[in-house]
């Protein structure tokens, strides 16, 4: 036992990462402590994205999702100042419904992600060429670029024959042009809608303040 | 452990782990009062389904390469990670009312709808 | 490295060993360039000053003066307010210095010589670089003084702003190059100063002083360290701060004005291409000979290295110069002006590259300049047929189980989806340049 | 950040414009503050970014400057009143000299009187350029604070030649001063002077007209000529707002009788000009009289006005009659009487009372602080303003803690 296989090394320790900060959200009740375990958590998710070739997807994790929770945090910090809104502790009933529900699921969850043979990872034919496929740099942002726009480099790439090429070419290339033009009104909509609902109102505040 | 660490992992070893964050989301939304804490569950939960999503995307994670879902489960994960992020605009937008209306940011608070 | 140990040692040791190694050179580069550029920064102020700043520590000019500085820090007392958060306040120096300095994995310093070559760095680093924000959020929210957080809720606000006039300017060169690898970017600028970007167009060269601002900005510095203040905030976030945790955000403070002006510098200035092509007037290129290459490599380090202090140098003689911004000025600049710059600049640049996609001049061999060990190819809609024959080539062994992203073909394959593009772009080209490269690593 | 502006619907008290409730907050700003020239206290009461209320605190310096006055000489307590405005000693000196002057009913020789003049005036280029540089440290500029005591330094090598000493000088004293000038004084004084003029124009294009300074300068604690007239204050804050008064030319005989024959103008705006601005940068457009740009450019201004006097008094120096004093001596039986006198001190009138029972030590002592009348309108100007704006507009009064306090 002289090797050790460093993808596996990586996904230990960003798995561990990712879990046990999941888990400190969980059990925290502080809200800044909150927003921070959750950062390190989605952080170290992004390291997994990373480790499986995901490298745009990882970045955008970075970028989007953790950028996001700053807001939470933020958020979290404004309230902080407000007393008691810092420390919100759970019922005893939710966390009972919370925890039978969650291991109910866990249970469930784990026993579908092992039950398929071919998921628990390449065969002993397949090691080389899985060294081989992690050893390369992950060239992902192009061929998502333009599968936005609807060209699907990839399945270009997927047919030896010209035949198949040109079947793919008529075919359709099932691209996301549609679903990325959804999203960006979709996004350009919850910008005015958010900006709408947290705007300066004047409302007639009958309750005492 | 030395032995787990000279293996190659698979896709199964990436969806325990998205397991596990999909489960602390789930519990998070059940037990926090908080709507902030509301919110990070639900970010836990997405991301878990995110980290699915790449994992089964990856032909080199498992034994039957040709069933990868390849550029598609990472294109998947970007438009939840785009939702994701309007989506906890919208929510922030919402908590911050209920905040402004209520003077408070507990869920249990918010029962006005209760019949 | 690692061969020469597993010599001794059993092989994954050897491994950790030559990683840990490389990691303790590469947290060098930060360390001792925040050194410097502390020192750097005395000195320019002193003189800026009619000073002479640092003279006596290590003989002359006082060059050890940070080192001495350091030690001093180092034997202070490591001070926590009462009310604070133990936890938070502890680690929040940490998180902003690792953000700091995990952009410098995806920096690379010449051709080739980066320590993760990432497809998508400019996106990784500039993901990465926001992250800093959050060091400074929990160290303002931790130390529970209003002065801390006064100055972690302006930096949130300012980070947050910045960030996006910020991405829409280096989406610009990311645009023209096609890519978002910072070594391709840099390679394609190769060659005389003409074909570094910022002379690409009129609006590159206007963008990056949008950028640089917004730079200044992203990184805290004057005019727009609102976040420390210190005419207002007593020293803003880290107010609290003692010794040694205070000494690791100043080091995360000058590790991200490197990285700042060193990413202008491989987006703007061509990055470790000289402006003249130096090395291989001098035949310092790999065609000569595995030394000839590095030493070739190292002058473009040194280029590198030169301008992304120039950048800093100028940060600093901006410090020393102007007075502070208000907060609701540095919002107004961002949201009126660079916002607003960027944007026109971004619509400005895209319809160059339409218009002229091979420059002005054409003095460029390819499209987008020569990219070395990078094969280009543009493909226009009445070229669908033969893309597919070039698309034959990259079909490598086993290719049927692999998707394109962890194909080696040397040859870009670029088609267009026939209805997609009908719609966007009717009888014009469609310029898709698909990079996909040997990737020979030259390191 | 969270603005409650109820202004608009003031008539209906159930409607209120809101944004995100907030709680407001009470920062201590000093007494150990970077910006707050000393140790002043402010109270601030702050919704985010925006004051609602500053309150100053003061006495951390509190000396019983007066009651030691009642116990000494009049000229044993000349190096008390250095310490009052400790950056303008001379001043100072010159201040309780006059009123003490004024009790004894004593002239002192014209030489002495032009040597005041010298004295005075540079003490008062030495406050406005460290008024200066520390307005700038406040808008978070570093240089010119350096650049300012760079040439507050020759002045002080020039007081230090004269008198021996570099801060508390108790150089003008009862009855003129303590020593003549040195030889050569007079030639260093004017070289230094002819060095000064151009540096003042740098000043100018770093501080004055720099787009950042005038958009943290201008338009920011505007106060009318009322408000300053209702508040008391006096000096460059009265005169930035427009109001023609300057003890120089409108003071007493006693005081006014120093500068007969000179030639100047006192530095306030009249028809959207200074009267010395014409070789100056222009008023930007932004600008308001009476805000905080307009303090600062008369205070620039007041520094070319003090030269051109200093110059003038140098010239009738070389020319006076009679000796550099008087003697007066210690126990020198003051008249039965009482005395007021205000002198126009850079930083504002300061007037000195003094009681005497025909003993050689006065009854009571009194000093009537500009800077304190100053610094009571802080209330009035931070009213509304942001943050940053607080040391702007607290700068701008330039205030010394030990002339408040005494």
């Amino acid at each position: 036992m002289d090797a050790i296989n460093w993808h596996t090394f990586f996904f230990l320790l960003f798995s561990l990462v990712a879990c046990a900060f999941a888990i400190a959200v969980v059990l925290s009740s502080n809200i800044v402590r909150m927003a921070f375990y959750l950062i390190l958590s989605l952080a170290a998710t992004s390291g997994l994205f990373f480790l499986a070739g995901a490298d745009f997807v990882g970045a955008m994790q970075l970028m989007i999702y953790v950028g996001g929770t700053l807001v939470l945090l933020i958020f979290g910090v404004m309230l902080t100042n407000q007393g008691p809104y810092t420390m919100l502790k759970s019922r005893g009933d939710s966390w009972l419904l919370g925890v039978v529900a969650g291991v109910g699921l866990l249970a469930l969850l784990t026993y579908t992600a092992l039950g398929v043979r071919d998921w628990m990872g390449p065969t002993e034919e397949q090691l080389a060429e899985t060294q081989l496929a992690f050893a390369q740099p992950s060239a992902t942002a192009t061929p998502i670029g333009n599968a936005l726009l609807g060209i699907r480099v990839d399945k270009l790439n997927g047919g030896n024959e010209p035949d198949a090429q040109q079947q793919v070419l008529q075919g359709g290339m099932s691209g996301y042009l549609l679903p990325f033009e959804i999203v960006s009104v979709h996004l350009l909509v919850v910008l005015i809608g958010a900006a709408h609902l947290a705007r300066t109102k004047k409302r007639s505040d009958t309750r005492s303040t | 452990m030395m032995q787990f660490l000279a293996q190659p992992v698979g896709a199964a070893h990436y969806l325990l782990v998205g397991a596990v964050l999909f489960v602390c989301g789930v519990i998070c939304m059940t037990t926090k009062r908080n709507a902030l804490g509301v919110l990070m569950g639900i970010e836990l939960v997405l991301n878990g389904a995110n980290v699915n999503f790449i994992a089964f995307s990856q032909p080199a994670l498992r034994a039957d390469r040709g069933l990868a879902l390849g550029l598609d489960g990472q294109v998947v994960a970007i438009f939840v990670i785009v939702l994701a992020a309007a989506e906890a605009a919208v929510a922030l937008a919402i908590v911050l009312n209920f905040y402004n209306n209520h003077g408070t940011v507990d869920v249990d608070e918010a029962d006005e709808l209760k019949g | 490295m690692a061969e020469f140990f597993s010599t001794y040692l059993p092989s994954w040791l050897a491994q950790l060993v030559t990683g840990l190694i490389q990691c303790v050179i590469l947290l060098h580069v930060p360390l001792v360039g925040a050194m410097f550029f502390v020192w750097v920064e005395r000195k320019a102020a002193a003189r800026i000053q009619d000073r002479l700043g640092p003279t006596r520590v290590g003989g002359m000019f006082g060059w050890l003066q940070l080192l001495a500085d350091g030690l001093k820090l180092l034997t202070k007392e490591d001070l926590r307010p009462q009310e604070a958060d133990a936890m938070l306040f502890r680690l929040a120096p940490y998180v902003g210095f690792c953000a700091s300095f995990t952009v410098f994995l995806a920096l690379p310093f010449s051709d080739g010589w980066v320590v993760q070559w990432l497809d998508v760095g400019v996106f990784f680093i500039l993901a990465v670089l926001g992250l800093e924000v959050f060091g400074v959020i929990l160290a303002g929210w931790a130390s529970a003084s209003k002065w801390s957080l006064f100055g972690a809720m302006r930096e949130a606000a300012q980070v947050v702003s910045y960030e996006v006039p910020l991405g829409m300017c280096v989406v610009v060169p990311v645009m023209i190059a096609g890519t978002m690898d910072l070594v391709a970017i840099g390679r394609m600028q190769e060659g005389l100063f003409t074909n570094w970007f910022i002379f690409h167009d009129p609006f590159t060269f206007v963008i990056f002083f949008v950028y640089f601002t917004c730079g200044i900005a992203s990184v805290n510095r004057a005019p727009f360290d609102l976040a420390e203040a210190e005419s207002e905030l007593v020293a803003g976030f880290h107010t609290e701060y003692s010794g040694f945790r205070w000494l690791i955000f100043y080091m995360a403070e000058y590790g991200s004005m490197f990285i700042v002006s060193g990413l202008a510098a491989i987006l703007f200035f061509g990055g470790w291409n000289g402006p003249i092509p130096l090395a291989d007037l001098l035949g310092l290129t790999d065609a000569n000979g595995e030394l000839a290459g590095y030493l070739g490599r190292f002058l473009g380090m040194l280029n590198f290295v030169f301008k992304s202090v120039l950048g800093v140098t100028v940060m600093i003689w901006v410090r020393w110069t102007v007075p502070r911004l208000r907060i609701d000025q540095v919002m107004t600049m961002c949201l009126k002006y660079c916002t607003p710059i960027a944007a026109v600049m971004f619509l400005g640049a895209t319809l160059w590259t339409y218009t002229f996609p091979g420059g002005v001049t054409g003095l460029r061999g390819t499209p987008y300049g020569t990219v070395r060990g990078v094969s280009a190819q543009r493909v226009e809609l009445s070229d669908l047929t033969p893309a597919t024959e070039d698309a034959e080539g990259a079909a490598g062994e086993g290719s049927d189980n692999k998707p394109a992203e962890e194909h080696a073909g040397d040859v870009a394959a670029a088609a267009a989806d026939g209805e997609a593009a009908a719609a966007s772009t009717p009888s014009g080209p469609l310029s898709i340049a698909t990079f996909a490269s040997s990737r020979a690593r030259s390191r | 950040m969270a603005t409650q502006t109820g202004t608009a619907f003031a008539d209906d008290p159930r409607i209120i414009e809101y944004d995100v409730r907030t709680d407001e907050m009470l920062i201590n700003m000093g007494p150990q503050h970077p910006s707050t020239h000393g140790v002043l206290r402010l109270v601030l009461r702050t919704d985010g970014e925006i004051v609602s209320e500053a309150v100053p605190h003061i006495g951390y310096l509190h000396r019983c400057a007066e009651k030691i006055g009642e116990n000494l000489a009049p000229r044993q307590f000349v190096p008390y009143t250095d310490r009052m405005d400790y950056l303008a000693g001379m001043n100072m000196n010159l201040g309780w000299a006059l009123a003490v002057e004024k009790l004894m009913n004593l002239e002192i020789p014209e030489k002495a009187k032009h040597l005041r003049v010298i004295i005075a005036e540079m003490n008062r280029i030495a406050s406005h350029l460290v008024g200066m540089g520390t307005y700038g440290l406040d808008l978070g500029s570093f240089s010119p604070f350096l650049y300012a005591f760079r040439e507050r330094e020759k002045i002080l090598d020039l007081f230090e030649e004269a008198c021996g000493a570099r801060l508390t000088y108790s150089y003008l004293t009862v009855g003129g001063a303590t020593h003549d000038l040195p030889a050569t004084w007079l030639e260093k004084c004017e070289a230094f002077l002819d060095q000064l003029l151009p540096v003042i124009t740098e000043y100018h294009t770093l501080l004055t007209t720099n787009a950042i300074f005038v958009r943290r300068a201008a338009n920011i604690g505007v106060m009318s000529a009322a408000t300053a007239i209702d508040f008391g204050c006096t000096g460059p804050v009265l005169r930035g707002s427009g109001v023609d008064q300057d003890l120089r030319r409108d003071g007493e005989q006693w005081y006014t009788e120093m500068y007969d024959g000179y030639a100047f103008e006192v530095i306030v705006e009249k028809d959207g000009h200074y009267p010395k601005d014409h070789e100056y940068p222009a008023i930007p457009k932004t600008a308001v009289l009476g805000d905080c740009w307009h303090r600062f450019y008369v205070r620039m201004l007041e520094v070319i006005q003090s030269i051109d006097l200093v110059r003038q008094a140098i010239d009738r120096y070389r020319t006076a009659t009679g000796s550099h004093c008087v003697p007066v001596k210690l126990n020198q039986k003051l008249p039965k009487g009482e005395a007021y006198l205000e002198t126009e001190c850079p930083k504002g009138q300061m007037g000195f009372f003094i009681v005497s029972r025909g003993e050689a030590i006065p009854w009571r002592v009194r000093a009537r602080s500009s800077c304190f009348s100053n610094l009571s309108v802080t209330h009035e100007l931070c009213r509304g303003c942001l943050l940053a704006d607080v040391p702007a507009i607290v700068g701008s009064l330039d205030i010394v803690m030990g002339e408040i306090d005494r």
